[in-house]
């Protein structure tokens, strides 16, 4: 056996934010599954922020301890380009998730496939729920980390979306980590355009402001909040009403996925036709029933 | 005359007129800044901040920084409704813990860089990514769900009545007047001044430097541990992620304030003030409809407008502590 | 106090064989003598003889290399100047030490605050107005005008601050007072004021440890001269043995007349 | 011996005490960490980040903090690409004018510090938030790619040769011992020195300390946009948030390296250490693969212990600048 | 140098009711005094009377609220120490201000590197060598002995840095040198050696102002004596005009003798 753990093939995974995120905790919850499954050394890193230059340090770093494979995320293309050459002539196999590099396969970054969803997707998906059980007077998108690619791509999706249904939408940047804080400022931002009547927080920190702020306000009945990824209090405040829904990418999958191609590739060499992808998935009163024992578990 | 110069000499003085100035700015500016809801929630960000600042305040005028208050603040957030709900600990229990653990991470600190002689930066920015990483560890990166049904617990430090005012005000009001009778009053405040203006000369005339400092930075544990309590109770759910950057606004309260980043100046009145300002900054700023790419650029600009009016009026304020 | 006999053999504070090194520079290369009860010793030499070395060894800011300190005759391990401050030694440092930013009232109390509190259960808050008024006598008692208490420190002239600072020290003063050049920024109506001083904490029981460069001033009031060359005690005469002249010499030169 | 006494006693030895401990440590835990990979991508983020840290010392030295390089990088990493795309500027005219820019700010951070008697904490924490709002502004949040047919423009700053190594070690190699020289070998470098160490002596003295300040805070932007320009020519493209956070890390580097952050006390030497210290840490850390979990406690428990041998080493260290 | 005559009616500084508050403080209330070409003057005054104050209005630390500096019968503007020291002005400040963590060689420099620069094309670099060999021999001709130049001043015992301050004010004054109480901290020998500085500054063409609560000292060396009181002039008096006596009534009493 002792044969066997050496034969153990050394997987690392790289994201472009901090993996106490709690989007990236399911995440990382998906790799190790995966990991313990089919018997991989699982080398799970992240950045302390935001940040593609901590990625791609940790991933030139991750190329020096010659791994079997590299599961990341691929926020900038045109950052990636050169370390992922790199990986590609030492002949170390990467797969991207989560976010990638959207260009034709002939033209994009040298990885192998893509497992992930598509956050503009995603934004839309929001947006078009909203849509379809009114059509507000005043939307509005809240980005708590300003510059983060994927949570602007899923703002963008969103506003993109309401403009085409001719309704203007505002994007606020108050940043999440002091929700005292926030929550002061989103008042001040509702007070000050009392005709929004829909808001789409894009990740679990702001959701949780939202909920607060809109109950305290009294202003659930009246805003539509619709937000990104899923925590046992978003599942609670959709069941009760509170929230429309929550779009979530079942980054669970991912990791899983990641962890299990990367294995299937190594040890037969296959290669999927295309990108696999795990998302958006739109949760709802309808289905929320059915995730909430997920939720709690820690798969969604 | 004299009245007037006695209240112009006084340090809080400038941080009382930025404070002014920005307020009325807004006021001008939007018509709701003076509503009920605006001031409510202002008066709830600053009462958390500056509990949390006011402890900061005492350390920087000691002479020292402590860049953990962030994590330490995060890491009691975590703990105590993770003890709940994970280990059936009794709150009263679990926040007692909370308050132990505190003091032993302020101990820590004050030890290490008084035994080994390390700068707080370090030790303390040592202890901003430690303790982070030990709330990442407990929580594996997943929201910790506070357990409102304890809410009779959570009420005693965030309790919202009906008029929209927290009960974080008055842990505020109750909080404050301790330190400042600590700094002003007693022998131990003239320590911790001495100790930040003129640290060798403080140890010739006989003050324990050491011992003064170690007792503060278990208050600013202490009060991060408090602050994170007071926001736990209002929002449904933690995550790892709480407090992160903290460390940075509260010694920029500090600094709006009046006090000094090489110690030996500061009042705990400025330090209030300077969190309202920022508060009233942020909330200001809001209302008046700058929420998008231009917020984190305005406020920059108001804050180092705010200390300018601090300063314009400093040469009436001339009198030593 | 505690030995209240008159011809008490054992003398307050006695040091032996004090040395201390920095780096390759021996500031102190045994230094040894006596402070008797009621009495005032000046300690004098050429600049960076040693006297402020030792000074700030007696007050635990240094330690020694090697070498003891005696106190009533018991050995005595200095740690800080706390240390020093509770068995009894209030010290002008040379460098004065203190906070500049502070009021004049308050650099009075630092380290000494137990003397102007009042107790409200286990609590102690300081007085500020008896601190005030305790400060403004003691200014007065060495006859020093200053308008306000309140001043901070850094606003005075440089015989102002060291009017202050002998003041907090004999004000506090124990059973010993150090006084590492005093006079050195003070006028001669000051300085005056300042050997009387010395005079009148000796008759009070205080003995003295008295450190200046004009040797008429030490000869003034001390008993006993140490002289201090290159970290070495090179004489150590009472009065009756020596005179001006004598001493002089010794300072300049590090070493007796040759005869 | 004297040899030993000399080498023992510059500021330098106990941060590279302090780098051989780390290295060590790294050799002996893994296999990879002295593998030229592993070389080359520790010394990448090591010239990149001393090449700004170095300044960021000289301004510490002088008794002055600057908080707005993480922003400064941003903002002239973002401008450049951003005219040659939406105005055709050419290349070396869009360097051109990014570092006037980065000249620019400096002026107006010191000039404002100076002028307006305001901290430099404030004025460049305002720094910090303004100029990164403009980069969102100006962005709108979104990336900006490098147009590729400049490549050789940006190869300049950041090119990677076939062996790994990066053109922005060179860079690295002629900006240090410049400033090296500056610091130690001219009348300004005493400047530098008196000024944070004892500012009212220094002017005493004759030392236009207001003028040294102001060019340092000239010297940090202007790092920040060499350092900024590395990374473009790097990565090929710019995200909003590219150097958030830096302000922090590049003084811990500095104060790992042996600087005070009270001023007077620093070195080039050790401040590059410092750098190396923590890419090393991260690096390390890495390749080891530490645990996630563990891996944020684990870097600042490093920290610590870096400046714990350095700090060990200190007794034998007792020789003026 | 500009005005070789022997018999110039115009003095070389001309200080003209100056006045300067600080808060409700006066520390100065109308001094007027001239400083002759090759002249010695002694400043005067009780703690407090405001000489450290008029030194630092020389010198550009502070501005006076009212009154007239001429130099060379011009009036001039000094905004900062650099201005005076443009000027020819070198000064010892009572406070001494030097940077205690830096060396003796560059504490001698900092502030005047031209003297010790070589040029490379547009720059300039510091000499080391020549810089401690400088200091070396400055340090020398005072008298003063110091293991190393090198050594931090922070490491200096009292009478050592004053002794450091002299000697860098003399290396490089210009046409005036200002001394406040120079000569607090030091030994008798290095007094002696100091005063004598002063005699050869004279001779040097160069003019002195030298401020002291040792009359005796002052006597020995100034042409002339200023004495201040409470922020005024109350006396300027040559040599000739009065005797030791005289002055120190006037300093103690800050008025004449009553006749
Ligand atoms: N911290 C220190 N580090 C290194 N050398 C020191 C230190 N303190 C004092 N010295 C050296 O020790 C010697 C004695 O210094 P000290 O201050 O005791 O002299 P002193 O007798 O008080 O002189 P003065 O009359 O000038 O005050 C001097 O040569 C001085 O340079
Ligand atoms: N920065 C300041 N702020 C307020 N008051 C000051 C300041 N500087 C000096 N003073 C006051 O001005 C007066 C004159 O002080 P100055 O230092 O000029 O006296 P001096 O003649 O040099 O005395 P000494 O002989 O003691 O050095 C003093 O009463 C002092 O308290
Ligand atoms: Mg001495
Ligand atoms: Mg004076």
């Amino acid at each position: 056996s002792t044969a066997a753990a050496k034969e153990k093939p050394v997987i690392y995974s790289i994201v472009h934010g901090t993996l106490s995120d709690p989007f990236w905790a399911v995440y990382r919850k998906g790799l190790q599954d995966a990991a313990s499954a089919y018997g991989a050394e699982l080398r799970a890193l992240g950045t302390e922020v935001h940040s593609v230059q901590g990625e791609v340090d940790l991933f030139n770093s991750a190329l020096a301890a010659k791994p079997a494979g590299i599961i990341t995320t691929i926020p900038d293309a045109a950052a990636f380009q050169e370390p992922l050459e790199r990986a590609k002539n030492a002949g170390i196999p990467v797969i991207a998730i989560n976010v990638t590099d959207t260009r034709p396969k002939a033209e994009r970054d040298p990885y192998l496939f893509y497992i992930g969803g598509d956050e503009y997707l995603g934004g839309q998906e929001a947006a078009q729920k909203v849509l379809s059980v009114k059509k507000p007077a005043e939307a509005a998108c809240w980005i708590h980390e300003p510059g983060h690619t994927g949570l602007e791509a899923r703002a963008k999706g969103w506003t993109d979306e309401m403009q085409k249904a001719g309704i203007k939408s505002d994007t606020l940047t108050f940043r999440a980590n002091n929700p005292t804080e926030a929550a002061a400022a989103l008042k001040g931002f509702l007070t000050s355009h009392p005709n929004v009547d829909a808001l789409f927080a894009v990740g679990p920190p702001p959701a949780s402001v939202a909920l607060e702020v809109l109950n305290e306000l009294g202003k659930s009945e009246k805003v539509t909040l619709i937000s990104f990824d899923l925590t046992q209090e978003q599942v609670e405040a959709i069941q009760n009403g509170s929230l429309l829904g929550t779009i979530e990418q079942q980054q669970y999958l991912q990791g899983y996925l990641g962890i299990e191609f990367m294995k299937l590739y190594l040890d037969h060499g296959f290669v999927p036709g295309g990108s696999v992808l795990t998302g958006p998935n739109l949760v709802d009163k309808a289905n929320v029933a059915t995730v909430k024992a997920q939720v709690e578990a820690g798969f969604r | 005359m004299t009245v007037i110069r006695l209240v112009l000499a006084r340090l809080e003085t400038g941080a009382l007129l930025s404070a002014l100035a920005v307020a009325s700015i807004f006021a001008l500016w939007t018509s709701n800044f003076l509503s009920l809801e605006s001031i409510t929630s202002v008066l709830i960000v600053t009462s958390e901040s500056a509990i949390l600042a006011i402890a900061v305040t005492l350390l920087m005028i000691a002479g020292e920084f402590d860049l953990s208050v962030g994590s330490v603040l995060g890491l009691s957030s975590v703990v105590v409704p993770l003890m709940m709900v994970n280990y059936q600990v009794p709150p009263l229990a679990a926040v007692m813990i909370a308050f132990a653990i505190a003091v032993g991470i302020g101990l820590l600190h004050g030890t290490i860089v008084r035994g080994l002689r390390i700068p707080s930066f370090i030790v303390t920015l040592g202890g901003l990514l430690f303790w982070r990483g030990i709330v990442f560890v407990i929580t594996q990166g997943f929201p910790v769900r506070v357990p409102r049904g304890s809410g009779s617990l959570f009420d005693f430090f965030s309790y919202r009545f009906p008029n929209g005012f927290d009960v974080s005000l008055l842990w505020l009001i109750a909080w404050a007047p301790v330190f400042y009778v600590l700094l002003t009053q007693t022998g131990f405040g003239n320590w911790i001044y001495a100790s930040g203006a003129n640290e060798r000369a403080a140890r010739a005339m006989g003050v324990p430097v050491d011992r003064v400092r170690t007792i503060l930075f278990v208050f600013t544990s202490v009060s991060a541990c408090l602050a994170g309590l007071i926001q736990v109770g209002r929002f449904g759910s933690v995550d790892a992620t709480r407090g992160q950057g903290l460390e940075l606004e509260v010694i920029a309260a500090s600094v709006i304030g009046g006090t000094s980043l090489s110690g030996g100046v500061g009042s705990i009145g400025g330090t209030i003030l300077g969190c309202l300002i920022i508060g009233m900054i942020r909330n200001g700023l809001a209302i008046a409809g700058i929420s998008s790419y231009w917020y984190t650029a305005i406020i920059g600009l108001l804050i180092v407008a705010a200390v300018l009016v601090n300063k314009a009026t400093e040469r009436f304020r001339k009198v030593a502590v | 106090m505690n030995d209240p006999e008159t011809a008490n053999p054992i003398p307050l504070l006695e040091v032996r064989n004090i040395k201390k090194c920095f780096g390759r520079v021996r500031a102190l290369d045994g230094v040894t003598f006596t402070v008797d009860r009621r009495s005032v010793v000046g300690l004098l030499g050429d600049n960076g003889a040693g006297k402020s070395t030792l000074i700030r060894i007696l007050n635990g800011i240094y330690s020694p290399d090697a070498g003891e300190i005696l106190w009533n005759g018991r050995s005595v391990h200095l740690r800080s100047p706390r240390d020093a401050s509770n068995l009894g030694f209030a010290t002008v440092y040379q460098d004065l030490a203190m906070i500049d930013q502070l009021s004049i009232y308050r650099n009075m109390f630092i380290g000494r605050e137990k003397n102007v509190t009042w107790n409200l259960g286990p609590f102690r808050f300081l007085n500020h107005k008896r601190a005030k008024r305790e400060t403004s006598a003691a200014l007065a008692a060495l006859g020093i005008k200053i308008k306000s208490t309140e001043t901070a420190v850094e606003a005075l002239s440089g015989g102002q601050r060291q009017s202050i600072a002998i003041a907090r020290a004999v004000h506090f003063g124990g059973e010993l007072l150090i006084l590492d050049e005093p006079t050195s920024a003070l006028s001669l109506r000051q300085t005056k004021q300042v050997l009387e001083t010395i005079e009148k904490a000796r008759e009070r029981e205080i003995s003295v440890i008295f450190i200046s460069h004009n040797i008429g001033h030490v000869f003034e009031v001390a008993d006993r001269f140490v002289v201090l060359s290159h970290g070495q005690t090179v004489a150590n005469l009472s009065r009756v043995e020596t005179d001006e002249n004598q001493v002089s010499h010794l300072v300049r030169e590090g070493r007796a007349v040759e005869r």
